[in-house]
């Protein structure tokens, strides 16, 4: 994939909003293997302004951006996530691991809205989204991929991507019947975001291609761009690297890096430790629904309780 | 069968992948000759694409008059209500395929809209009415509007249940309104209304420009109006309200998720499709000038999806072409009348199982200036060199649809 | 405007409400129902085992149905049966009733056997989306409904009568025929059969194993084509129990489009009892046979009986959107 | 195999269940309503047609000009098509004898096709109307499709003579050029009227209608004409198949006949299931009954039945009857000889020199004389003045004629 990244030189700054960023956080021994001096230094300055988040948001870097409170749920009779809380910082790459079953992508679908939590609550810049539609969810700012790809795929990737920006669109139905300029204006700045964000993603040339089309790698990159479409305070990524052989996790793992550098908030639920370790600034550990812990990864990773919840599990699992 | 309809975990991502992969060979190997067409058409330059349209739509205006004699059903049927005929089936099928092509909802009562609008217009019409009556064409927009309102209506409580439901629910409600049209003493069952209103005109002969023996100003009115109605469509189409009906069509709950409204969004599909549908039944209504409940059954429900569906859902040019098919093989072969169900019975299985998108595959275009973005794909490395605004506004006419 | 709308209605126009007829017909209103609703059952098992497995609408299960009914019409008026009660002994009647039925499950049987075979599996093998299957069942429906009417005509077949029908006992001044009490009997015996059947037998287990998870139960060594071939059959089956019973109750319902709506009707019933669910299919069946006819009674038509089941399906649907017993056949106790 | 043993156990409960009834059914039947006593009615043997009918043959000495054409619009495929042969087939038989008879006047008869659905209507006729060389149409067979399509046979002054649409209404139209070659709903009611009331002895009649044009027509036109005799009415619907809820109130009311406006789809299963629930009284049906398919669906329980019919019996005059069955192959219809008695007055006028559509259409109004079925001379709207309508009842699975009854 990496005849898809664009070949620039240009050593410049990082786009405007990112400038305010902490520096990069610190990286543990398994440091990916690209070690720049910005993440973003092959980044055309132009397109990182481009894709950069194009709101405000209410909190500032370092505070809570998201707090999951006591959040329970329960199917039936099982209890398959109990009593858990934990913060995304604004700014952060948060991980949240755990064994099979262990209540991550559950844990998910309660903050992204597709359960209903039987109690507690996640706010979103202090705001609950209890209540709220999935799709309003999505507007307010929670973004995310899918673990197993679901992708639109009799559509082109940019017309993917489009969808993802309508999220932030206003066009009425009346206005798109009649071309209203409203509706004209958003759809020029539309291809012009979303090329960038195929670009930043490293997928442009195929923006004319059907999405079913594609490799499987550039799938996962067209979902997280997709994601990044809706302008997302948070981008929550499920297992993105599922299915990758090492060398695309690598790359992978840059990717998520940008994202970061270029101001994005990222919740990160993966398999594959050492991704994680690789990638996180946090890590949030759940084991039968239940928060083991909470720490930078090096501790987790030194963790007694985590090391037995993960005993007799291989690292990675996939590879 | 989960009852909650959640993002599902796949078998394993490794399978998913193999998927993808096998269904993207599978498909370039596939409909290289509607590509090659595409290919043909893409390449040609905006005043030729023009040029080849006005051709097309002027020859289609004048296909009443020229009466090529191996197409007219002549011997049979008068050949420019025979056009009428396939206008006015084309119009349906242009509507059914908003709900059905783009948004996906197997609306199996699609029949209802359309007596909706009959009766909207002949009840509004008819001397054998005790309501007001009002000139013919005001009740055009009428009957869309009320035909749209029984769409909203249908729409809100059963658009919210699972998929295929719908179907089920839909084919109901299309029996529903010919059941009511039936023993409702008001809708006059089998007696209906007679002399449902024209437009007004009346030429040298004193006979009115639009009687119903008269079909080529009907078929030209209802040309018209297919031609406004895939303008608009289009519109729709290249618009977030297209992508939001197609990204419904492909995953509901992905799109949902990525911040569709997704209730909504099948609401007013239903809801256009049936404002189309009510001003198809208002136009024959007017035409035929007698509106009873006979025509309203399940079978041209069906007949109506048949035509979506052997034109290519999804692409409104299929829709025309598909509407149009129905209408005339019977109309042309009148000696299959008694085998016309059993053949597009077979039809739609043979077209499922074999070529299931149809003869015009669909492969809508759902950005208003995709065109100049992919171009530029082509043309240039850097997509992002041009500044924007530089892109030239583009009017796309609605019956150029492929890509 | 609104005084438009209003005038026909004051003049008894459009709906109008006979509430004494309903009272004083409530009970022989609710054993009719009941009769009918029997027959919706059996029909709506087909479509409630099809739909458990496959998830899928099989609208062909009601051609599925009546050629069934055919079936029996063909060989009773072959046996010497007619519009008039026949004048055979007892032993003789109940023979050809049994040959009649063995008939009608046979083709009920096969036909749903070719459907699966010519018209779905290509479907299966090809991971078709829903709506393809959905369109090919109404294709199917279609080719053999106008089968039947170019080999047997427009016309209804000719009446047949079985037995004659006689009063067995009295409830609340309502005489209740034999025949009813025989038809729910039948209904619910094929309905205990059925239940068991899929929750006893070897084949049972892989139907439930099949729907609940069919990639596992593949992986477990269960043949999934085999599976739902057996599905089909089985519900094939059980319609030509309906066949039977329906031809003894209408007579002369026979007709190369009768299908339809009854069809239509009994999927109602399936999705009003838990669509997926054997017991909800004869629950959603009886329920939706006496409210039919108790809004047909109310409104004065019995065409009233289509609207009304329809009304009630919605709204079940809207409160409880997997229906009165909910579960699905996967989840089916055992 | 457990399905094995399901199955057997079906088949044993079902039957151990239809034992225990089909011994219920032996120990008695329930005859409640109790009826006058049956009226035996005499068959017509013979038919005679009026003496100097005009025929098609004429006098063997007409020209014309060459190309000439008749046209039939109606039903030719379709759930209706039955009707619409037996027209056509009249229509045809006319046509031969007339170009047989006479070298130098050869018409042709083309035929469109309308499936008897109004909303089809219009193509074909049209396309008949525009069609030059054609000067005269028998059609439209039914009541809907002729409404539908009247205005245009009016646009061009095109005649056209109905062998078979009953509804009073389409003479109210101010349609010049349309006819009606029999009578209509309101000279069939008070036929039925006089056929269950007089030669039935009916004291009390109990009148269903079912919900089509037709029905409701004749329905209103019967109830009216046997004023007080009407002990009780009900509706069906067009395609109903269970007619329980009709039969109990029959049944409780305990009338001598039952009137039926409708047609034999619903009426046949009707009287089976009506007489199979014990009822022994007459069942009177209209011309839209009366066809050879009510007998087969209803068996035997269609004995009871007798049905008024504005048509003649075409296979009582026997030159018809042999004539007809020697080109078809089969005995003629219901409404056969009414479409070769139109077919007649628009080929006596070819004949007479009316080569012209305003000449023909002038020909027919003015039109005084029999035909083979009875006398034909129409009234400014376009009804027969002098209309027949004949009574028929069913013996021994035949329809046959009982002789005028209005």
């Amino acid at each position: 994939m990496s005849e898809t990244t664009p070949a620039s030189s240009d050593n410049a700054q990082i786009g405007r909003r990112s400038a305010g960023l902490p520096p990069a956080a610190p990286m543990n021994s398994a440091a990916p293997v690209n070690s720049a001096v910005s993440v973003l230094a092959d980044v055309d300055p132009h397109l990182a302004e481009a894709v950069a988040p194009d709101r405000e948001i209410a909190v500032e870097v370092g505070e809570n951006l998201v707090e999951v409170k006591n959040l329970t749920v329960k199917f039936g009779g099982l209890l398959a996530l109990d009593d858990v809380s934990f913060t995304i910082k604004r700014g952060e790459i948060l991980g949240l691991i755990g064994p099979n079953g262990a209540g991550k992508t559950t844990c998910f679908n309660a903050m992204t809205g597709v359960y209903k939590p039987t109690s507690g609550d996640v706010l979103l810049e202090g705001k609950s989204l209890k209540g709220q539609k999935q799709h309003n969810i999505t507007r307010l700012g929670l973004a995310r991929t899918f673990q197993n790809i679901r992708l639109f795929g009799e559509m082109t990737a940019l017309e993917n991507v489009v969808v993802g920006l309508d999220a932030r669109h206003k066009t009425s139905v009346i206005g798109a019947l009649l071309r209203l300029p409203r509706h004209q204006r958003e759809e020029k700045s539309a291809i012009e975001r979303g090329m960038a964000l195929l670009e930043f993603v490293g997928i442009a040339d195929k923006a004319g291609i059907l999405s079913r089309q594609l490799p499987y790698g550039d799938q996962r990159r067209l979902e997280i761009a997709r994601a990044l479409a809706t302008d997302p305070k948070v981008l929550c990524l499920d297992e993105p690297a599922a299915g990758f052989n090492p060398a695309e996790k690598e790359e992978l793992m840059v990717l998520i890096r940008k994202i970061r550098a270029d101001g994005y908030t990222v919740l990160l639920i993966e398999h594959d430790m050492k991704l994680v370790m690789g990638v996180t600034d946090r890590i949030v550990v759940l084991e039968f629904g239940r928060k083991l812990a909470d720490a930078a990864p090096v501790d987790v990773r030194n963790d007694p309780r985590v090391i037995a919840a993960y005993l007799g599990e291989p690292e990675d699992g996939t590879a | 069968m989960s009852m909650v309809d959640g993002p599902k975990v796949s078998a394993g991502a490794e399978s998913a992948r193999l998927g993808a992969d096998a269904s993207s060979v599978r498909t370039t190997a596939k409909g290289t000759r509607t590509q090659r067409l595409r290919d043909r058409w893409n390449d040609l330059t905006r005043p030729q694409q023009w040029l080849w349209l006005i051709v097309v739509v002027v020859l289609a205006y004048l296909l009443p008059v020229l009466n090529i004699p191996i197409l007219t059903t002549a011997p049979g049927n008068d050949w420019p209500l025979a056009c009428f005929s396939m206008a006015s089936f084309a119009l349906i099928a242009v509507g059914l395929n908003i709900v059905v092509g783009y948004a996906g909802l197997l609306d199996l009562g699609y029949v209802a809209f359309f007596a909706v609008g009959s009766y909207t217009s002949a009840m509004l019409t008819s001397p054998d009415s005790p309501f007001l009556h009002i000139p013919y064409l005001w009740t055009i927009p009428v009957a869309m509007a009320v035909a749209m309102f029984f769409g909203v209506v249908l729409g809100i409580p059963t658009l919210r249940l699972r998929g295929d439901y719908l179907a089920i629910v839909t084919l109901g409600f299309g029996e529903i309104v010919r059941i009511l049209a039936t023993i409702i003493p008001a809708m006059k069952g089998q007696v209906g209304f007679q002399n449902v209103g024209r437009p007004p005109g009346v030429a040298a002969d004193g006979i009115p420009i639009f009687a119903n023996s008269n079909g080529t100003p009907w078929y030209w009115l209802t040309l018209t109006v297919i031609l406004i109605v895939l303008l608009l469509v289009g519109n729709l189409e290249r618009s977030r309200v297209g992508r939001a009906w197609v990204a419904i069509r492909e995953d509901e709950d992905a799109a949902e998720i990525m911040g569709v409204p997704t209730f909504k969004y099948k609401v007013w599909a239903f809801a256009i499709g049936a404002a189309v549908g009510g001003l198809s039944g208002s136009l024959f209504a007017g035409q035929v000038g007698f509106v009873n409940n006979q025509k309203f059954d399940v079978q041209s429900s069906i007949l109506f999806l048949a035509a979506v569906v052997l034109g290519g859902a999804g692409n409104k040019v299929g829709a025309v072409l598909g509407g149009a098919l129905v209408a005339y093989i019977p109309l042309r072969f009148t000696a299959i009348a008694d085998y016309k169900y059993l053949i597009f019975g077979i039809a739609l299985v043979v077209i499922m199982i074999f070529r299931s998108k149809g003869l015009l595959p669909a492969r809508q275009r759902l950005l208003a200036y995709g065109h100049q973005a992919y171009r530029r794909i082509v043309g240039k490395s850097d997509p992002l060199s041009q500044p924007p605004g530089a892109l030239p506004p583009s009017v796309d006419p609605g019956a150029a649809v492929t890509r | 405007m609104l005084e438009l709308l209003l005038r026909p209605a004051m003049e008894n126009d459009w709906i109008s409400f006979d509430v004494p007829s309903l009272i004083q017909n409530f009970w022989s209103a609710t054993f009719d129902g009941l009769t009918f609703g029997a027959i919706y059952g059996l029909v709506a098992l087909g479509y409630t085992l099809v739909y458990g497995v496959l998830n899928l609408i099989n609208f062909a299960h009601s051609e599925v149905f009546i050629t069934g009914c055919y079936a029996v019409v063909l060989v009773l008026s072959s046996l010497g049966f007619g519009p008039s009660a026949p004048t055979m002994s007892v032993g003789l009647i109940i023979l050809s009733l049994i040959l009649a039925l063995v008939a009608a499950m046979i083709v009920s049987a096969i036909v749903a056997y070719l459907l699966e075979r010519v018209a779905y599996r290509p479907l299966r093998r090809r991971n078709a989306p829903r709506l393809v299957f959905l369109i090919t069942a109404i294709g199917a429906s279609f080719t053999i409904q106008y089968t039947i009417y170019l080999v047997r005509g427009a016309n209804p077949e000719p009446a047949i009568t079985m037995f004659r029908t006689s009063p067995i006992f009295d409830v609340f001044g309502t005489l209740i025929t034999d025949q009813q009490i025989l038809i729910v009997v039948a209904a619910v015996i094929t309905m205990i059969a059925t239940d068991q059947f899929i929750r006893r037998s070897r084949t049972g287990r892989g139907i439930r194993a099949v729907a609940q998870d069919p990639d596992t139960a593949t992986l477990m060594g269960v043949n999934r084509d085999r599976i739902i071939v057996i599905t089909f059959v089985v519900g094939g089956i059980v319609a030509g129990v309906g066949a039977l019973f329906y031809v003894m109750l209408v007579p002369s319902g026979v007709q190369y489009s009768g299908g339809f709506v009854l069809g239509v009707k009994a999927f109602a019933a399936a999705v009003l009892g838990g669509i997926g669910n054997v017991r909800g299919a004869l629950l959603g069946g009886l329920l939706l046979g006496v409210i039919g006819n108790y809004g047909q009674i109310l409104l004065g038509n019995s065409q009233w009986t289509d609207v009304v089941a329809f009304v009630i399906l919605v709204l079940v649907l809207l409160v409880k959107p997997t229906g009165i017993l909910g579960t699905s056949l996967g989840r089916s106790k055992a | 195999m457990l399905r094995k043993k399901i199955v057997t156990s079906i088949a044993v409960g079902a039957a151990a269940v239809l034992l225990m009834t089909a011994c219920a059914a032996q120990s008695g039947g329930t005859a409640t309503a109790g009826p006058a006593a049956k009226v035996d009615l005499p068959v017509l043997a013979s038919f005679d047609p009026p003496k100097g009918a005009v025929l098609p043959a004429g006098d063997g000495k007409a020209t014309c000009p060459a190309g000439l054409t008749l046209g039939y619009v109606g039903a030719q495929t379709g759930a209706n098509a039955q009707l619409g042969i037996n027209i056509i087939n009249g229509v045809q038989l006319a046509v031969d004898q007339h170009n047989k008879a006479n070298a130098g006047c050869q018409i042709s008869l083309k035929k469109f096709d309308t499936e008897g659905d109004p909303g089809k209507a219009t193509g074909p006729v049209t396309q008949a109307v525009n069609e030059a060389d054609i000067v005269g149409i028998v059609g439209l067979p039914f009541s809907g499709e002729s409404k539908a399509t009247g205005n245009i046979f009016e646009q061009k002054g095109l005649v056209h003579i109905t062998p078979s649409a009953t509804n009073p209404g389409l003479t109210t139209n101010g349609w010049k050029t349309f006819f009606r070659g029999l009578g209509n709903d309101a000279t069939q009611g008070p036929a039925a009227a006089n056929l269950l009331t007089g030669k039935l002895k009916a004291k009390k009649v109990y009148v269903v209608q079912d919900d089509s044009d037709y029905g409701i027509g004749l329905g209103t036109a019967t109830t009216k004409a046997l004023g007080s005799a009407v002990s009780g009415s009900d509706k069906v619907i067009t395609a109903q198949k269970d007619f329980s809820a009709t039969i109990s109130k029959i049944m409780s009311n305990k009338p001598d006949a039952v009137f039926y406006a409708g047609y034999y789809a619903e009426g046949a299963p009707f009287d089976q299931q009506l007489v199979n629930k014990g009822f022994k009284g007459a069942f009177v049906g209209p011309d839209g009954a009366k066809d050879d398919q009510f007998i087969k669906l209803a068996g035997d329980a269609s004995e009871n039945t007798y049905f008024s019919c504005p048509c003649i019996p075409g296979e009582l005059i026997p030159s018809f009857k042999n004539a007809y069955s020697a080109a078809f192959k089969a005995d003629p219809g219901t409404y056969s000889i009414e479409g070769y008695d139109a077919a007649t007055v628009l080929l006596s006028g070819i004949d007479a020199g009316k080569t012209t559509r305003a000449d023909l259409l002038a020909w027919v109004t003015s039109y005084d004389k029999d035909g083979l079925s009875k006398h034909y001379k129409w009234s400014a709207t376009g009804e027969l003045q002098a209309p027949t309508v004949f009574g028929y009842k069913v013996s021994k699975g035949k329809i046959l004629p009982i002789g005028v009854i209005g």
